[in-house]
């Protein structure tokens, strides 16, 4: 008898391998009745698996991800994301107006406004990072949504962000705004995305937890050998293109979600495996910034008996 | 059925609106309570129909209402206290329908009252539609309906135009001749208290005090606007209220 | 006619000063109104007088608009919807019509709930959004609750409002005609506080359309408001637009319904 | 006396049946219901009966409160969510009335404006955030256009209805003496209309602080609506609710003060 | 001044009020027009005051305004119509301050009136805290003030208590007699119009045409209620009125 799942997910390649292992029944063959549910933000995803919703998730590491871990509701049990130097991944921006005023790289972002969607969020991680490599200050302003980002880019009205690269890609062919350098450059191995599920699945119902890394991690394989590593050929990679479209761009035409896709293919970790020296960063990060308790530990967000550990 | 009123005295909180009221109220005849602005004709009424509690004092009937009588002590209202949203019907209805009366009784007592009032073919029409007079009409055959042992009517007329007046005064003289029934009318028009009362009692400024009872002898059919005697006592009576009515009248609403 | 000639030169017509102060129904000016805007924008967004970012071609907005009617995914969004706003509405109106009936009539109730609602109102319902994922999940009665918990405040003010108001000579006349308590709240109460509910009915709707786009931020797929946030996230501002054109027409149209009800159910007033 | 002794048993005091339905203030009602409410949710919480997923503690949230006011943190997010209030509020009100009067007052203003506000109402002010963005800048200027935008809707429609429920006797009768049509307007249609203009301000201003939420969404660093933000994005329920008390009792206070202003403004109403 | 109606004719959309009105308004003296409800008495006023338009016929004023008259023509209104936000005395500036008079002036015009009306100890009173009564003679003491040629009067009394109503028109009648004013005075009240008018027309019901003009000789002064000759005209009055009063009321207003 399959057990039921539900699995949380949004419109984004980083979560290619729970629709590849949808699509392909690589859940089904774990004996797992899986069922998507779709968000537009990775913060109500995380509430979700708190609320007994959702089973199973994909998300940064986030200040509320780590909070509700903390409250005991939710456990980060692998990698899903990762930046890996020499494969295409997020990229520091300039809007057209810095660029034309000499922003051309990160260090020049010093003093000027760079955007994020919140306090505590993955773009706010990246760019204080950056910030501290460069010695330089940045002026945060919160926009919560990337489209409020992306208009405000667009006018000339904030001066930097980083996003995933086909955004990057797609917004700097239209002229408005500038690709300015590689998170990877700064963020070497950076544990982008984890897999997470509620600690009651961690703790009784183990078995279910390792079907379904056992099943996600076959999508995992599926997804880097087609987009990433690229080792399965040609018919391969138009195969999985035509998978995932219709789940990443349900509106958009299937050639120019192809092409969005391609571009946005960046490392999934094989086996989910999880880089824990950069989780280990983060929540130091969050600490230093005074967004979580001190009290908080690797252990408490991590359950790392589940998957590799790089 | 008579009413009496034994001692009553009641203030609103520190306003002093009436005191040592003693009164009986005959049956089958009409008694007019007049009296200056604010002196507590409609408090009075009011403890008369058990809508307010007397401070002081005792409310009494005496004596059990006649049988078929659905609601002893009935008002008629200054404003008519029709309700918008039902048709004439509808408002007559309404007095009726907690009585659970058969279907054919009270669609008999609605036509009959209708018919006594003359509001026959106004019977599907909303207040709105209806002149004051008329809506005064619907009010007294709602009252009519539930065969009240005492009327209490607080200036039921003061609302209407002058001329509509005269002709509900005649209805009401109409519908007493006919049947009579006991009645206590509160008003400040003397013209229309000498017309209708066979009793009427003068009330003092606030508090109200009883400062004169005047019986008119003169049968309610013979009597008629211009008639020497009713002149002579509506002339006595203004004469008793005239200062009152103008210190009444001056007095600021609250300081 | 012998005072005219009397009076010669100094007669003349009474000057008239009355009149004015009565704004009359100018039919077609608005529809004018909106067309002028609305050319004055395609007019604009064509002559790159205002730039692509600042406003959507009108003409592209009608062609979305026509596309999702076409393609069948107009319905796709509004079935979901329009089931939120009714159930939703549903439920805080009739919670919030029988609160404020309640606070209405009972001195106790007045006193606990006044202060609570007061308390409650000006409550920004979006910043409760992940408390109201835990509290009723992510499916579709997080979403009813969120537009119920928005429309009932406003109606439990209306209601009492208008219970407040209800004439208290209707009500004495009941009890002197000795109707049970039952009688006078159901017969003189409900019927007479009815023009205060239904105005705030439409206040309390036009609450409802206005909170679908934040109850569609908890995990929906489709709805206009969901339509609405992924376009704003995409920055593609003729589905925006068009998203937008639906709700305000969805509005104008509830609130038209709402006229048409008071229509029926006041017929008694003028 | 007489009378009594010959109806003998049947004398009886009239029965009473008036009172009622009139709910008077009950002091201190209000507030114990919060305190039960309260300890309710102590108890819930400390007994492990809530979850601290569900509700923070009270005790905890109190202590945030405290905490951000002894740290002075406070009026660090005060301070400029309440400016913005202010100055967004002042001119959605002030353009308000101003419309709302033109409105109320000529015909072609109504014919063309009414339909456009109606089209406006039910538009959700969130979905709009990325294109205040461009019109307006991310700036304090955006913050304040949409309380502005917010505000300025409720309060149009609050207003022309004040205007045309002004005593068209009153303005006869200033006819009548031949005032002008400026005086007509200043002496009585704007005083008449000022109880209409009043009430709708307070729903116009709860509308703004639950606006405010909305405002800072767009790049406010403090402000209680960011601090609201914050706390819901990192789900600390402590600050969440501690931020949402704040607001609830600006909107208490803000209340209290229309209050104010009607009993100084309308002193001639009883 | 006099004023004149030839011809006048007047109706709302379709619904016909007033049909081929003449009629001469001769100075310093009280003309009062009675007639059932909704014969078009307040139209008819409105016209004369220049308020509404007349669709056929013309108004005609005839000669010039006195000297010192800052609006000849003047309403008093049933309901009063002050301002609730303004005490008794800007009442009466309201209607000053257009004309932009020096201050001692008006001051002193306001003081006139207002001991004229003996309303001096309530200057400084808003309107709600006043009886009706006192309501109604702010009103007058404001026409008073901008000294009209003919006062325009639409049931003054209508809203009164018939008390107050007895007062008020002594005072009226005090005002005339110490300095006779030209008044066109609407009533339903025959009582009213007996009593304060040197000539009643009557208007017949809608449309509203005029069925009849009686000269009232004796002295206002000299007029007391229960006077036999006011009494015969009263009477006559209602007799000819009685049949239409009652037809008007039982119209329903719509449909
Ligand atoms: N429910 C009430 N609460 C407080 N005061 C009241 C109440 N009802 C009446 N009063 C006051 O009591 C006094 C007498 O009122 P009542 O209505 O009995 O007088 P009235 O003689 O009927 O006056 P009117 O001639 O104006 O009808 C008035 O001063 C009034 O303001
Ligand atoms: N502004 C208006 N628009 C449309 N109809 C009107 C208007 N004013 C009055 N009427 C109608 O014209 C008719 C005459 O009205 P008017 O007020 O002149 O009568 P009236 O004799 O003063 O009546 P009442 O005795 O009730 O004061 C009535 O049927 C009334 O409904
Ligand atoms: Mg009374
Ligand atoms: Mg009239």
């Amino acid at each position: 008898q399959d057990r039921k799942i539900v699995v949380g997910a949004l419109r984004l390649t980083s979560h290619a391998a729970s629709f590849v292992a949808m699509e392909r029944g690589y859940f089904r063959e774990a004996g797992l009745d899986a069922e998507l549910r779709f968000f537009d933000a990775a913060q109500p995803m995380a509430v979700a698996i708190a609320s007994g919703d959702v089973d199973f998730g994909i998300t940064a590491i986030t200040g509320g991800l780590i909070s509700l871990a903390e409250k005991g509701a939710v456990k980060v049990i692998g990698g899903a994301l990762q930046e890996e130097k020499g494969i295409d991944g997020q990229k520091f921006l300039a809007s057209d107006a810095a660029f034309q005023a000499g922003v051309k790289t990160p260090k020049d972002l010093g003093g000027k406004r760079y955007a994020v969607t919140q306090p505590g969020s993955s773009f706010h991680y990246m760019g204080a990072k950056m910030a501290a490599a460069e010695g330089i200050e940045l002026e945060y302003v919160p926009l919560q949504k990337v489209g409020a980002i992306i208009g405000a880019m667009k006018s000339g009205q904030v001066d930097g962000w980083s996003i995933v690269p086909h955004i990057a890609k797609a917004l700097d062919g239209s002229g408005a705004v500038h690709i300015i350098g590689d998170v990877a450059d700064y963020l070497p191995d950076y544990q982008v995305t984890t897999v997470f599920t509620s600690l009651d699945n961690t703790v009784n119902e183990r078995p279910l937890t390792e079907d379904f890394l056992k099943a996600f991690s076959k999508g995992v394989a599926d997804y880097n050998a087609a987009l990433v590593d690229r080792t399965a050929g040609e018919e391969a990679q138009q195969k999985m293109l035509d998978l995932l479209a219709p789940y990443v761009y349900p509106d958009d035409a299937p050639e120019k979600a192809k092409t969005s896709i391609l571009n946005g293919a960046m490392r999934l970790n094989e086996n989910a495996g999880l880089t824990t020296a950069s989780v280990q960063d983060q929540i130091d990060w969050f600490k230093a910034e005074g967004m979580i308790k001190d009290t908080i530990g690797f252990d408490t967000v991590v359950d790392s008996s589940f998957a590799p550990v790089l | 059925m008579d009413l009496s009123l034994q001692g009553v005295g009641h203030a609103y909180s520190d306003l002093e609106v009436l005191r040592d009221i003693s009164l009986e109220i005959p049956g089958g005849r009409i008694l007019c309570i007049v009296g200056p602005s604010g002196c507590g004709k409609s408090t009075l009424l009011r403890l008369l129909g058990g809508l307010e509690k007397p401070d002081r004092g005792r409310v009494l009937q005496l004596g059990a209402p006649p049988a078929g009588c659905l609601n002893p002590l009935t008002f008629v209202f200054q404003d008519f206290a029709l309700l918008p949203w039902r048709t004439v019907e509808g408002n007559l209805s309404l007095v009726l329908e907690d009585h659970r009366l058969p279907k054919a009784e009270a669609e008999q007592i609605i036509a009959d009252v209708l018919a006594r009032t003359r509001l026959s073919e106004f019977r599907t029409a909303l207040p709105r539609q209806l002149s004051g007079g008329m809506k005064q009409r619907v009010a007294i055959a709602r009252a009519l309906a539930v065969t009240p042992a005492v009327m209490l009517l607080d200036e039921p007329l003061s609302a209407l135009d002058a001329q509509t007046r005269e002709l509900l005064m005649d209805d009401l003289v109409a519908l007493w001749t006919r049947a009579p029934f006991t009645a206590v009318y509160v008003t400040h028009n003397l013209a229309e208290a000498v017309r209708l009362g066979h009793r009427i009692v003068v009330l003092s400024r606030r508090p109200g005090r009883i400062a004169e009872v005047v019986d008119i002898d003169l049968p309610l059919d013979a009597r008629e606007t211009g008639s020497a005697e009713l002149e002579r006592h509506q002339k006595r009576l203004w004469s008793l209220m005239r200062d009152e009515a103008r210190a009444a009248d001056a007095e600021l609403v609250d300081g | 006619m012998a005072d005219l000639a009397r009076h010669g030169a100094a007669t003349r017509p009474v000057p008239f000063r009355g009149g004015g102060f009565a704004p009359s129904a100018r039919r077609g000016v608005g529809l004018a109104v909106f067309v002028a805007l609305i050319l004055l924008a395609e007019w604009g967004t064509r002559s790159g007088w205002i730039s692509p970012l600042t406003l959507p071609r009108p003409s592209d907005v009608l062609a979305t608009l026509v596309d999702l009617w076409t393609s069948g995914r107009l319905w796709e969004h509004l079935v979901p919807s329009l089931s939120r706003l009714a159930v939703g509405a549903v439920i805080g109106v009739g919670l919030g019509v029988a609160t404020g009936v309640m606070i209405g009539l009972f001195s106790y109730v007045r006193a606990g709930l006044v202060p609570l609602v007061a308390a409650l109102f000006p409550v920004p319902k979006i910043a409760l959004l992940p408390l109201f994922v835990i509290w009723f999940g992510i499916d579709e009665s997080s979403k009813y609750a969120l537009i119920a918990f928005g429309t009932f405040t406003p109606t439990v003010v209306a209601t009492y409002g208008a219970v407040d108001n209800v004439d208290r000579g209707l009500i004495r006349m009941g009890q002197s005609f000795g109707l049970s308590w039952w009688s006078i709240v159901r017969k003189i109460v409900l019927p007479g506080a009815m023009p205060g509910i239904l105005s705030g009915l439409r206040i309390s709707l036009a609450i409802a359309i206005i909170l679908l786009v934040a109850a569609e931020m908890l995990g929906a797929q489709h709805g206009i408001g969901a339509y609405i946030l992924q376009a704003g996230s995409l920055y593609d501002l003729e589905k925006l637009f068009a998203g937008v054109t639906i709700l305000s027409l969805l509005g104008v149209l509830i609130s038209f319904a709402v006229g048409q009800a008071e229509r029926v159910l006041l017929r008694w007033r003028r």
